[in-house]
């Protein structure tokens, strides 16, 4: 029943999450400079919900998060990502245009011409995107991990 | 009357409605039942009207474009590309558009149908999300004027369905033929992809006109048609790559099943595609065209005759499956091995072609008819084994003459859609070679006698006692039924309208595909 | 719209609604021809009961034939060519995924050699 | 000649990934097989994509030389994401039946055939 690893490696476990949560996140906020983007940061933190998983009992982990919220974080992702493609058809442009590119506004800033460190207040509707598909992959990853726990379980009890 | 927006955003639409419905289903669902059930059927109504209206404006104003973030939707090549279409373009001429009205059309009768056949069962969200995705992605493989969007339109629709064969995951039958099914697709995506990376190592570009521009013929080219013939030829059930097929039909819901067939004619409409447009101006006809000629022979022959002993209602009508792929193969088949000749290709080549797209339209009406009658005969009682049927006509009579129709028209029988479409496959055929139309004819006598059986067992003889007490189907099944069967007697009655206004356009475009190349690469 | 025109496939023509009249008009003969033969059937004699031997005629029920015995006939009559098929159907998944590479190697001989 | 090297790795890795699909009963084995076979079309992607004195399309810092197109890696990305997909419902499947057959021998897995 209690199938739980050994304390050293649920500490372990414990000191890893949140900076695997950290790396995830940075990945996906940097999609639009740096490689990566949403779906590797999104598997980058499933990682680290797999990895509660395998040092905790799938009972332990159940109290601890909900399937809920990653179905929701999911289909949200999902509807985030074709609402902000869509939303280009209400501004009169075709889905998928990058229509905050350079227009000073949220991510609107020109990308500086020449070798630069980077600025991440640029990209448009490009990092908005990647912070949605990073959400989606998150959820969904985190719930593929958790299905196959739970059909795992099953077949021990 | 229709908004501009919604008039030159309506390629895209058309697969972003059932996109946006099926992430948003979960979340509906969790309201009530009642309110998901109202959210998938007005989400199948637009995606129906928009096809319907995409479909109108790719017949009315030719082919149709659409570029996805370009400043107007038709700007394929912008000005400082070079001349090269850059984004992600949206291509639908006749031919894609008929399949839009074929896929639409069979999508909203089967999410009517399948509004009460499976409403109590359990895991409903992931049901209609999966369902939309996979309307979507088909209508995605049909709109997409691109090689790898294909692919992913095909792997979406492989994954969406492979989830729905396995539905009733109770059954480990069920899941034995989702992954038989997942497995087939796999290999076939990785060959397409395969012969994706071949092409594009060697021309640059993904475009389905870009590349149809400058494709060689070379040994590459060949290993890249023979890897997508191979992979797709898979995809759609093909004899000797059908295994699947009566598996994965048999197994899957009815409703599923239905849009099954659709799915396996999205990939027999890929390889149409790519043989004609991607490689019509370089192919050497003859050899491929004679190699869709007997994949198709040897899919009639073999579907039909592993039909007829078939004990499952769902299994045999899954091989007839097979055997009516088999007769969209050897009408286009002989389309393309006599593309080269003009006159060959006007005195019967063209007419083939309009009789195998013909059937493919003809087959999805009837066939997907026939999948929801088993459907709600397995429904009532409760088996799918014809040994234990028997004397259902006594109780549910409606249910019984939509089947006379699906059956009559799959037979060949006039005044059916299905002898429409025969008998120009026969006739074109014939003058090809009088050995394959003769083949055709006896496999449709054999189909016949198959549905004869099917007939007799399920519905004649007297009432059996265990289903005294059947009742007919539910009424929204029957309303999703009748659609279809409608559309199978209107098709039958007025063959000669269909043809001359939907089917030879079609049949035009993919023999003479530089109206295509001309849409996306601006009259070059 | 709707035109009365016949689909023609070049060699032949194909008009359901003529089919349609020309069925309609034969019903009406085999009616005719019906209505004019001799009535002197009475119901209920017995004169249609089939004659087994004179054992009892069985229910209805015993005698349907289920659709497992159907076509036993044909199924034995091209018995060496069933043999040859089914057995191909093994239902393992590596047999199914074999005849891929099968065909898309055979394909490859052929367009590459001609 | 090391130019190629790449794609006689693609090569091998393709034939091992088809060896174990045909060759092996277990069916975890085969989906691992499956997934061999899709890194071998992934490697040889990526190979389209390499161009000698080409950098990598990061602008972030980047020197001023030739940049390689990024099309082939977003194929590969996509085709990734794809197969991560594939594989997780291939052993969603094989977990279900093991449950329900109670093995994970192809050669028993054979209920649906004919």
């Amino acid at each position: 029943m209690l199938m739980r690893m050994s304390k050293i490696v649920r500490f372990a476990a414990d000191l890893l999450y949140p900076g695997i949560l950290i790396f995830g996140l940075y990945v996906i906020m940097h999609g639009h400079l740096t490689p990566g983007g949403g779906f590797q940061g999104g598997a980058v933190i499933a990682t680290a919900v797999a990895l509660v998983a395998v040092a905790y009992s799938y009972d332990e982990v159940l109290a601890m998060v909900r399937k809920l919220r990653f179905i929701v974080q999911e289909s949200g992702g999902l509807v985030l990502f074709l609402g902000i493609a869509l939303a280009a058809v209400a501004l009169g442009t075709t889905v998928f245009a990058n229509y905050l590119a350079n227009t000073g506004m949220l991510f609107g800033l020109a990308v500086p011409f020449g070798p630069n460190p980077g600025e991440l207040n640029t990209g448009g509707v490009m990092p908005l995107m990647n912070i949605a598909v990073g959400l989606e992959v998150w959820g969904a990853l985190a719930l593929v991990v958790l299905y196959m726990l739970s059909g795992i379980r099953e077949k021990e009890a | 009357m229709i908004p501009e927006f919604i008039l030159s955003n309506a390629p895209a639409l058309l697969i972003g409605v059932p996109l946006l419905g099926a992430f948003l289903s979960p979340l509906i669902g969790r309201l009530s039942r009642d309110a998901r059930a109202l959210w998938v059927l007005a989400i199948i109504t637009l995606t129906t009207l928009i096809g319907y209206l995409v479909a109108f404006l790719a017949y009315t104003k030719g082919t149709l474009i659409y570029v996805f973030g370009a400043a107007t939707p038709a700007l394929s090549i912008p000005p400082d590309s070079g001349g090269i279409p850059i984004r992600i373009i949206l291509t639908l001429d006749a031919l894609s558009a008929l399949m839009v009205i074929m896929t639409v059309t069979v999508g909203f009768s089967v999410i009517v149908y399948s509004l009460s056949s499976d409403s109590r069962r359990s895991g409903l969200e992931a049901y209609y999300t999966l369902f939309l995705l996979l309307i979507a992605s088909v209508l995605g493989m049909f709109a997409t004027g691109d090689l790898f969007n294909f692919f992913v339109f095909l792997e979406i629709s492989s994954l969406a369905a492979a989830g729905l064969v396995a539905y009733k995951v109770e059954k480990g039958r069920a899941v034995e033929a989702g992954l038989k099914f997942l497995m087939v697709s796999a290999i076939g995506g990785v060959f397409f992809l395969l012969a994706i990376g071949i092409l594009y190592g060697q021309y640059n570009a993904l475009n389905i006109a870009m590349l149809a521009g400058m494709i060689q013929w070379t040994p590459l080219d060949k290993l890249a048609l023979v890897l997508i013939i191979a992979a797709l030829a898979a995809k759609c059930g093909s004899v000797p790559m059908h295994f699947w097929t009566p598996d994965a039909y048999s197994m899957a819901p009815a409703a599923v099943t239905a849009m099954l067939v659709v799915v396996s004619q999205a990939s027999l409409y890929g390889l149409f595609r790519f043989c004609f447009t991607l490689y019509g101006l370089a192919l050497t006809y003859g050899v491929i065209g004679w190699a869709l000629i007997v994949l198709g022979v040897l899919s009639m022959v073999v579907g039909v005759t592993m039909a007829i002993p078939q004990k499952d209602i769902k299994r045999l009508m899954a091989y007839h499956s097979v055997s009516q792929t088999g007769y969209m193969l050897l009408g286009v088949g002989v389309g393309l091995a006599v593309l080269g000749d003009q006159a060959l290709l006007g005195s019967f080549g063209i007419t083939a072609m309009e009789g195998g797209i013909f059937h493919i339209l003809n087959n999805a009406l009837y066939k997907g008819l026939l999948f929801l009658t088993a459907g709600a005969i397995i429904l009532r009682i409760g088996t799918s084994d014809m040994n234990r049927m028997g004397g259902l006509g006594h109780n549910m009579k409606w249910t019984m003459i939509l089947f006379i129709i699906g059956a009559l028209a799959i037979a060949g029988i006039p005044p059916f859609n299905g002898f429409a479409s025969k008998f120009l496959i026969y006739e074109s055929v014939f003058a090809f070679n009088p050995v394959l139309s003769i083949i055709a004819m006896v496999v449709s006598i054999l189909t016949l006698a198959s549905f004869v059986k099917v007939f007799h067992s399920v519905f004649m003889g007297p009432q059996l006692p265990e289903y005294a007490d059947v009742s007919e189907a539910p009424g929204s099944m029957l309303i999703g039924m009748a659609i279809l069967s409608g559309l199978v007697i209107i098709t039958g009655l007025f063959p000669e309208f269909f043809v001359q206004h939907l089917i030879a356009p079609a049949a035009h475009a993919l023999a003479d595909p530089s109206g295509y190349l001309a849409a996306v690469l601006g009259g070059a | 719209m709707v035109s009365g025109a016949p689909l023609s496939s070049g060699f032949g023509i194909w008009n359901p609604l003529l089919w349609l009249v020309v069925f309609v008009i034969g019903l009406i003969i085999a009616y005719a021809v019906w209505r004019s033969g001799f009535s002197g059937y009475r119901t209920g004699s017995g004169r249609g009961r089939p004659y087994l031997s004179g054992n009892e005629e069985p229910s209805k029920g015993d005698v349907h034939i289920r659709a497992g015995n159907m076509y036993w006939g044909f199924t034995e009559g091209i018995k060496g060519y069933y043999e040859q098929v089914i057995p191909l159907h093994t239902g393992i998944l590596t047999d199914n995924l074999l005849w891929i590479f099968w065909v898309a190697g055979i394909l490859l001989i052929v367009v590459m050699v001609i | 000649m090391f130019l190629n090297l790449p794609l006689v790795v693609v090569v091998l890795l393709a034939l091992i990934g088809i060896a174990t699909i045909l060759l092996k009963r277990n069916l975890v084995k085969i989906i691992f097989g499956v997934t061999i076979l899709t890194s071998s079309v992934n490697l040889f992607l990526v190979t389209l994509a390499y161009r000698e004195g080409g950098i990598a399309p990061i602008y972030t810092l980047a020197p001023a030389d030739v940049m390689v197109l990024p099309t082939p890696h977003a194929l590969t990305l996509t085709n990734i994401v794809i197969g991560v997909a594939t594989t997780a419902l291939m052993l969603s499947f094989a977990v279900i039946i093991h449950r329900r057959y109670g093995t994970v021998n192809i050669d028993e897995i054979r209920e649906l055939r004919e």
